[in-house]
Order: C-alpha cells, then structure tokens, then sequence
C-alpha cells in the first residue's frame, strides 16, 4: 500500500508549487491558476487523511465537496474582476495596475 | 478499484485508437510542405499579422452560469442518490436548493445576462 | 455458468485458467483480461463508426430524393471503405504558424473524450464495469470533448476557427445544464448512479416515468454534439468551416469519426438511461441478446437524430441560446422538483402505480407548459406590429385580395 | 514496491511536472492547459484514494467548468492571441525562497506525526449514498450545503454585476 505520507508530501509540493506562482505571476489569470493548485492540494490532503483516517465517515468528502464549491465561487467573482479591471487599463497584469500603489 | 483499472485501460485506448489514425495518415500520406499551403487559411486573403481577436463578455457570462450549475450538481448528485432512504424533510432541503439555484438562473435572466446581442 | 447463460463470464474465466496456466501472476492475468474486453468494444464501436457513415448517407439521400451512395460495392456499402483509404493517403497539412503539439492533441482528446464513454456502458447483464459513478463519469468524459475543441479552434491560429471553437463551446456548455438535469431523474428514481443498476431498475422503462426528461435529454444531447438543427459550428456562411478548418487528411478525419460516434452514443446512453438499456424478452436466459436490444435502442435513437438531420431547418444562435437557457433549463428543473416530491409520496404503490402517477405529473407539467407558451405567444403578438410575416401566425390567414379594408392589409 | 505504488509515483511526477509548467511557461494558453493535466492528476490521486465520486466530480467541475472559464478569460483579456516576453515579475526568486521555505516547513511537520502506512478500514461500498444523506442530515452537513448554494448565488450575482455594464447591452 502506499503510504499516507507520500500523499501529504505531493500535496506539500503542489502548494508550494502554487504558492510560487501566486508570488511570481505577472498575469492575474495565472495568479488565480496558482491559489487552483494550492486549493486541489488541500483536496488532496483532506481527501487522504479521510482515506487513511476515517474511510466509514464521510466527514472527508463532504469537506472536499464544499471546498468545490469555495473554489467555484472564487474563480467566478476572480474572474470578473479580471474582465471589470481589464476593460478600465487594458491591460490584467498585476504590475501595471498600479493605481492605489504610492 | 477494478473498475478504476478497466477505466483507466480503455481510457489510454480510445487515447491510443485516434493517435494510431493520424501516425497512419502522417506516414501514408505525401509530404510536400509549401510555404503557401501551410499559410493560415483566410478565404484566399493573405494575413495580416498576428491573430488578433476580441471576444463578446457573452461567452464569459454563459460559462459562468454553467460553472454555477455544474457545482450545485455536484451537491445533488449524491443527494439523488441517496433520495430513497431520506426523510421527508430532507427532500424538502434538497427542494430548497434547487429553489435557490432557479433563484441564480432568474437573476441571470433578469439582467440579461444570458441575452445574445 | 455454462456458456450459453454466462457467455462473457465463461469466456473471462477460461482464459484466466489459460494465461494462470502458463505462469503469469493473477494481477496481470486480469490487467490483460481487462486490455482483451475494452480492446473489443472499443474496436467494435470504432468500426460500427464505418457502417454507420454509410447509413447516414443512405438515408439522408433517400430523405433528399437521391440515391445517395451506390457506386462501391452492394448498395454502395463499401464506399466508407473507399473514403478510408483516400483520406488516409492524403497529405496532412499542419499550418507553419500552428501549435503543433496542441494542434495535435485537439481532435484525439475530442475523439478519446467520446469514445470513453463506452467504458461504462453496460452492454447486456453482468457484462460492463459496474461503477457506482458511471452517470456522473459520462458527463466528466464529455468535458474531454469540449476541451479537444478548444484546443483545436486556439492551436489553428486562425479567426475563423477560434471565433467557431469558442461558440462551440459556448453552445456544449449551455446544453450541458439541461443534459445534466435530466440526467439526474433517472439517478434518482433508481436511486444510483451505475448504469448496469439503473437498466436493472427499469423494470418499466423510464421513458414512461419521465417522458419529458427523457425529450429534454435527447434534444440538449443532440445540440451538445452540434447536429442539425444545432450545427451552427459549422454555419459556412458566418465562420467558414467551423473549429476544424485548418485540419486536413486522417487529422481531420478523426472530428469525423467523433462526431458520428458521438451521435450514436448518446442513443446508447439514452437507450439505457431510459429505454431499458439491455431489457428484452429472453435476456435472463440468453444474456447475449442483451448486446442486440441495446443495439436496436439505440439505433433507433440515432436514427431520430438523422431524421431531425434531414428535415429541420439550422436555427438561429441567439434562439439556440435562448431554447437552452430559458426554456430547457428551468423545465428540467421543474421536472427534477415534481419527480423528487412526488416519488416520495408514490413509491409504495407498486411499479406500475408509481410509474403511471409519474407519467401523469409529467402530462400535467406538459400541459401546463403548453398552456404558458400558448399565453406567451399571444402576448408577444400584441406588442408586435402587425406586419404580415407568413407563417408566424398559424391562426392569422393571408388577406383575402378583395374583402379586405387598408387596416387589416397594412 | 507495489504496482499501486508505481502509478502514484509516475502520477506523482506528472502532476508536479506540469504544475511547474503551469507557474512557468510564458504562454498563458499552455498554462491553462498545464493546468488541466494538473487538475486530471489530481483526480487519478481522488480515485487512488477510493474517493469514487469527488475523482469523476473533480473532471467535471474542474475541467469541465473552471478550466475552460479561465481559457475563456485568458482570450477575452488580451488583444493578441500570443503572449510576448516574460511573464514572470522581477520578484521570482524571493517567490521560489518563500515557496521552498514552504515547502520545507510542511515536510518537516508532516515528519513530525506518526502516520499510518496503510489505511485501518475499506470504504464503504455506499459511501456516496452516506456522502448525500450526511449532506442534508441536521447532524451532519445541512448548513454548508445550503450556505454553498447562497454562496454560488451571491458568487453569480456579482460576477454578473462586475463583468456586465450597460453599455454593451
């Protein structure tokens, strides 16, 4: 069998890995793409400790379903933000908008 | 998990199938490449520079609305699953979901949102 | 078990004995046993793909008042075959400003995402892998398909076919809400989402629980694969040929193979979500029958699908949108509403009392429908000016050329 | 090594392989499409796990539906198809430090724990069934699933409200 620490070390990597773009994407699309990956590894790691934890339950699955729809909502709202922000400047580049910066 | 092993075998074969058509149609077929039969296709006209498309808020909207209904289906899934052994008021819950999702799709009626212009 | 009532099993199980025999580990002997089944429907669907081109032509000529193909072969049934292996020796032009790989991938993730459907179908009792998420995995593997054509249409690097590809999407998308809908009413009265356990619960097809679902689903179904009266993918007068015009040869021949596959599929997920998949007089006994009544089910599904092909006309984007959203959507829902809160108050009534009391909600539903149309047309026709549009308004007459004042002609 | 073990590793390096190319690549399609490789891994993981229906709702929802929003953003907010120039701002390398550290941070907690290498029971076989009827049971989950649903609304009303404006009606 595999152990549930391979799992949690995947799911370290993958957030780490969206935590690096969300740090270091210029185009805001690609932010939200990085805070995607950050949240299926959440989904990883709650749907493992379900798995190896409390299989009988389904405490786990519905946690993962509701974060779902968490990340639904969130891409809806960030998107449209991205489609208000891009028809103001042209532009959805996280670095030109720069108009609350001092 | 047996299942997940047969989906997995004929999910790499219908992936393998297409990929065997166009190795066939790449080897059996000529090769003359030129450069104006590889140019982009516009009706006989040349192109001007790059591909350069703007698309209508439209398209944003409608996926929108799917990606709503796509996630509050998720949730019933396994509620219609279920559906046998509830009780009644929990069909009631599940009632008063679907309530709120007509809520979602009126609203977006309402603004126009789903309107082609 | 003896062949005849457990034909696949009896199979299965000597060539399990077989390949043990000769030393392979049990693991793998099922890893092959499982590579043998899915390779043998797969091919089976994929070759069916051949008769089924030359069919549509028949018959669609036939419908036009031509012979359609006759020149190949018996009644023109090699003529596929003689397509085949034109196409195949074609020269596959990928354009210099494409992306390759991208490119590449579109048409063979579109056609995987069809064919893999087939993986759950279950094809005649104990036969078919037996999930218990085998409807939700049917629309999960249509995403593939809706991807696949967006690939396509971007790879291209071409107007047309990305403005094409994007509506394409846009309209797969918006009868993908209703598909799933109506979906849900079969799930739901079997109470599971494994398609071997809904043809088991059919002991009166569904079609008659829920014969508005079952019309939902089929319409949506057809628009999602983009048939006529639907193919506005690939309207040549707006955006020439539609998300695939870059494509050529056995490239281009795979959209082809997806799309008439893709047709008869969904008459084979009808057949079983609601016609009773592999019932039918002597399955219990002959379980081999199974396969021929869910062929006949869903070739007669596939055939209204040609049918709606050869005689409606293509509609308009904006009413396309419209059916889905306004109309189709909040129905299914409806209809997903009066199933969940009646079958809780009728299901102690035998089969055929719940299935009939379905089959009334369904008629009261309809007529109600029919009743708000009928209201909503007069509305719309008083607001409008009365400007003689022949054909609009079946009640309204043409002006009689003597008998009529200015008024009524203008 | 088992054979289950084999497919979580190569999935393991294909997952990770193609989330890396979606924080690097310049193109914004590509990542888009990285990302979807990503997001299919992650759902092979879902049905490693026997978590049958959050695998095939994962292909649905993420695939079927947020992927292809974001594909439809990335061609709505630009001019040109391409993407042209780097796409990474000058601040990377404090990204990568910061993420490492991460990284290393919660390898050394999850060290810390004594973890089971195998799990104590099977999933049940009707454990979507379970999965519905805890959703809508008082003692289970009945708020957040009707507060996901008014979340979704609230969600839809104000995309709709930020991405629609008078003039294009």
């Amino acid at each position: 069998m595999i152990p549930l620490n391979w799992y949690l070390l995947v799911s370290a990597a993958l957030f780490a890995l969206g935590l690096f773009g969300v740090l270091s994407r210029k185009n805001a699309v690609a932010i939200l793409m990085g805070v995607e990956l950050m949240l299926n590894a959440v989904n990883i790691n709650l749907l493992a400790f379900w798995r190896y934890r409390a299989p009988t339950e389904s405490t786990g699955l519905a946690f993962a379903v509701i974060v779902f729809a968490v990340a639904a909502a969130e891409v809806a709202v960030g998107l449209a933000l991205f489609i208000a922000v891009y028809r103001r400047f042209k532009s959805v580049a996280a670095d030109e908008i720069n108009l609350l910066k001092w | 998990m047996n299942a997940w092993i047969y989906i997995a075998i004929f999910i790499f074969l219908s992936l393998f199938f297409p990929a065997l058509l166009a190795v066939a149609g790449w080897f059996l077929g000529p090769r003359r490449p030129n450069p104006i039969k590889e140019d982009t296709y516009e009706c006989g006209l040349e192109t001007v520079g790059e591909t350069w498309v703007q698309f209508k808020i439209q398209y944003y909207l409608f996926a929108l609305v799917f990606l709503v209904f796509d996630v509050e289906l998720v949730f019933l899934y396994p509620w219609a699953v279920a559906y046998h052994k509830l009780p009644l008021y929990a069909v009631g819950e599940g009632v008063l979901f679907i309530a709120l999702l007509a809520a979602a799709l009126i609203y977006a009626w309402r603004k126009g949102a789903l309107e082609w212009s | 078990m003896g062949i005849l009532s457990q034909p696949v099993g009896a199979i299965a199980a000597w060539l399990q004995a077989l390949l043990e025999g000769w030393g392979l580990a049990p693991g793998l002997t099922k890893v092959i046993l499982y590579l043998i089944g899915a390779g043998l429907v797969a091919t089976l669907v994929q070759v069916w793909v051949i008769f089924l081109i030359w069919f549509e032509r028949k018959i669609i000529g036939r419908f036009q008042d031509r012979l359609g193909p006759n020149r190949v072969g018996p009644y023109g049934l090699l003529q596929p075959f003689a397509d085949l292996i034109k196409i195949i020796t074609k020269e596959v032009i990928i354009p210099a400003k494409a992306d390759k790989p991208v490119y590449l991938l579109g048409p063979i993730v579109m056609d995987a995402g069809v064919l893999a459907i087939w993986a759950v179908i279950p094809l005649m009792p104990m036969v078919g892998m037996d999930t218990n998420i085998a409807a939700l995995y049917t629309i999960a593997v249509g995403a593939f398909a809706t991807l696949g054509i967006l690939m396509s249409g971007w790879a291209s690097n071409n107007k047309f076919a990305l403005v094409s590809a994007i509506r394409t999407v846009a309209q797969m998308v918006a009868y993908e809400v209703p598909t799933v809908l109506a979906l849900l009413v079969p799930v739901l009265l079997a109470g599971t989402m494994s398609l071997q356990g809904i043809v088991k619960a059919q002991h009166v097809w569904f079609v008659i629980f829920a014969p508005l679902a079952f019309l939902i689903y089929f319409i949506a179904s057809v628009a999602e694969v983009g048939r006529t009266p639907f193919d506005l993918l690939e309207a040549e007068s707006e955006i020439v040929a539609g998300f695939h015009i870059e494509y050529s040869g056995m490239v281009f021949a795979i959209f082809y193979v997806a799309d008439f596959l893709h047709a008869f599929t969904i008459g084979a997920l009808a057949a079983v979500l609601f016609l009773g998949g592999w019932r039918g007089p002597g399955v219990e006994a002959f379980p081999l029958l199974g396969i021929v009544y869910l062929w006949i089910k869903a070739f007669a599904v596939y055939f209204l699908v040609v049918w709606a092909r050869g005689s409606l006309p293509r509609v308009r984007i904006d009413q396309m949108m419209n059916f889905s959203w306004k109309f189709l959507t909040p129905l299914a829902l409806i209809l997903l509403v009066v199933a969940a809160v009646l079958d809780h108050f009728v299901i102690g009534l035998g089969v055929w009392g719940r299935a009939l009391s379905h089959l009334a909600a369904n008629a009261v539903v309809a007529w109600l429908v029919l009743q708000y149309l009928e209201h909503y047309d007069r509305a719309r026709a008083r607001q409008r000016p009365m400007v003689a549009q022949p054909g609009q308004y079946p009640e309204a007459r043409p002006p009689a050329p003597v008998e009529t004042s200015p008024e009524t002609a203008s | 090594m088992t054979v289950m073990q084999i497919v979580f590793l190569i999935t393991a390096v294909v997952t990770l392989f193609a989330a890396f190319r979606v924080v690097t690549t310049p193109n914004m399609v590509h990542a888009a499409l990285w990302l979807i490789v990503t997001l299919f891994g992650a759902a092979v993981f879902y049905a490693l796990l026997q978590a049958n229906f959050l695998a095939v709702a994962q292909v649905v929802v993420y695939i079927g539906a947020i992927a292809i929003l974001m594909m439809f953003v990335i061609m709505l907010t630009r001019r040109e198809m391409r993407d042209r120039g780097p796409q990474t701002g000058k601040q990377w390398p404090w990204a990568a430090v910061i993420a490492a550290a991460f990284f290393g941070g919660l390898v050394w907690l999850s060290q810390q724990a004594a973890l089971p290498a195998a799990p104590q029971a099977d999933v049940p076989k009707d454990s979507i069934a379970q999965l519905g009827q805890a959703l809508v049971s008082p003692n289970g989950f009945v708020i957040p699933f009707e507060v996901a649903s008014v979340l979704l609304l609230a969600a839809l009303i104000g995309a709709v409200y930020l991405a629609w404006t008078r003039h294009q009606s």
